[in-house]
């Protein structure tokens, strides 16, 4: 087993990519869900960054999508086992619920987190409380440092996206 | 023993953010930071099956809260009189 | 033992937030009600101190409907 | 709890008091209010009340709710 710094900034890496990834392809920056995530587009837009990531921000701000949870899968699996990481994305799912949005891209991330964040506590690399820290270093990174850098991050990876989307199906 | 540390280190950071903060809207990032960062902390104060059901329902309740504060913001929600 | 970080920093709500009601800067209603939540959650944090389990639940319950009734009336007496 | 963590949510509690005294606009008043209540919780998950956590936790954003239905009218 490493140091404890080292893995949770390995575990911070592996969070970022995981939710990323799902909100990527659950088209979270395409458009506002709510007209709240709207509102923070365009004041995100009028401050210098880009609006398809002021999407992605506003998104995240207004409902739990796959970052939270891959947060509450680690909480989860801290708590109480692959058990808790399950029960943990049917929060979810009804936390979605209760904030107007289909809710697939939360279930959908908390189901893959539950299944990293076990397997990498199984291999004995890993514990899960460096996961949970990690995932709270991995959403600075987009919503607390720079809303300006971060949205433009998230644009210039959203016109990958897009590109290979309309490639794929039209 | 440093993961709870960092969660509440980061929390701080990120409440003087929103002090500091002078746009109205821009604020709630942060604060998303905060519920994150104090989620984590109640998570791991004490494991016990029953917390995974605290810290959901905190979360939930603070991003409904955000939901709330944006879409008022914004004059979403229309009066019928 | 009187001083935990719960006793203390709910004394310091109770009293802070009870000048700022008493003293609010925009002189209005909805500035005052707002300022009134901060005594409510110092006296919780003064009853976490205490272990009043049962208080707390009460509490919290009363608070969330003395503010409903309080912005109802509110809205009666602008209305009007 | 540790030392760190109890500054921490001190810290926290102090933050959103004072910005939420000072600030003037509705609305970064409900903000701040909300950055202070996020500092009470790991108090009530510390002593071991997770049901009085749980019932706060979803009690506490009615109440911002409520007040939002008076600050509409003021505004409009």
């Amino acid at each position: 087993m490493l140091e404890e710094p080292v893995r949770i900034l390995i575990a911070a890496a592996i969070c970022w990519l995981n939710f990323v990834t799902v909100d990527l392809i659950f088209k979270l920056p395409e458009k506002g869900g709510v007209i709240g995530a709207t509102a923070i587009a365009e004041q995100v837009e009028a401050t210098g960054g880009n609006k398809n990531g002021g999407f992605m921000m506003g998104n995240i701000v207004s409902s739990p999508d796959a970052s939270a949870g891959t947060l509450l899968a680690a909480c989860g699996v801290y708590c109480s086992g692959l058990f808790g990481g399950l029960f943990a994305a049917v929060l979810v799912y009804i936390g979605n619920r209760i904030c107007y949005d289909p809710g697939y891209a939360g279930t959908t991330g908390c189901l893959t987190a539950t299944l990293i964040v076990y397997g990498a506590v199984q291999s004995g690399w890993f514990a899960a409380s460096d996961f949970i820290a990690g995932m709270v270093i991995a959403i600075l990174t987009i919503q607390g440092i720079s809303s300006m850098y971060a949205s433009r991050l998230i644009g210039r990876l959203w016109r990958i996206r897009s590109r290979f989307i309309r490639a794929g199906r039209p | 023993m440093i993961a709870i540390v960092v969660c509440a280190v980061l929390a701080v950071y990120a409440g003087l953010r929103v002090v500091t903060e002078r746009n109205t809207m821009k604020k709630l990032p942060f604060v998303n930071v905060i519920s994150f960062g104090v989620a984590g902390v109640i998570a791991l104060l004490l494991p016990h099956p029953l917390t995974i059901l605290a810290a959901a329902a905190y979360f939930v309740g603070s991003t409904l809260e955000s939901n709330a504060i944006a879409s008022t913001w914004a004059g979403g929600m229309r009066r019928d009189d | 033992m009187i001083s935990t970080p719960e006793f203390i920093a709910g004394m310091i709500l109770l009293v802070a937030g009870s000048v700022s009601v008493a003293y609010a800067r925009p002189k209005n209603y909805v500035t005052r009600l707002i300022n009134l939540e901060i005594p409510a959650w110092g006296l919780l944090l003064v009853m976490l101190h205490f272990n009043e389990s049962l208080a707390l639940f009460t509490f919290a319950a009363i608070s969330v409907l003395s503010t409903y009734i309080f912005v109802r009336t509110i809205q009666k007496r602008e209305g009007a | 709890m540790i030392d760190t963590v109890m500054i921490a949510c001190v810290a926290l509690i102090l933050i959103g008091m004072a910005a939420t005294i000072a600030a003037r606009d509705p609305f970064d008043k409900l903000i701040s209010l909300s950055v202070m209540i996020a500092g009470v919780f790991p108090f009530i998950a510390d002593r071991g009340y997770l049901d009085v956590a749980i019932a706060v936790a979803l009690v506490a954003p009615i109440s911002t709710i409520f007040i939002l239905m008076a600050c509409r009218r003021e505004t409009a």
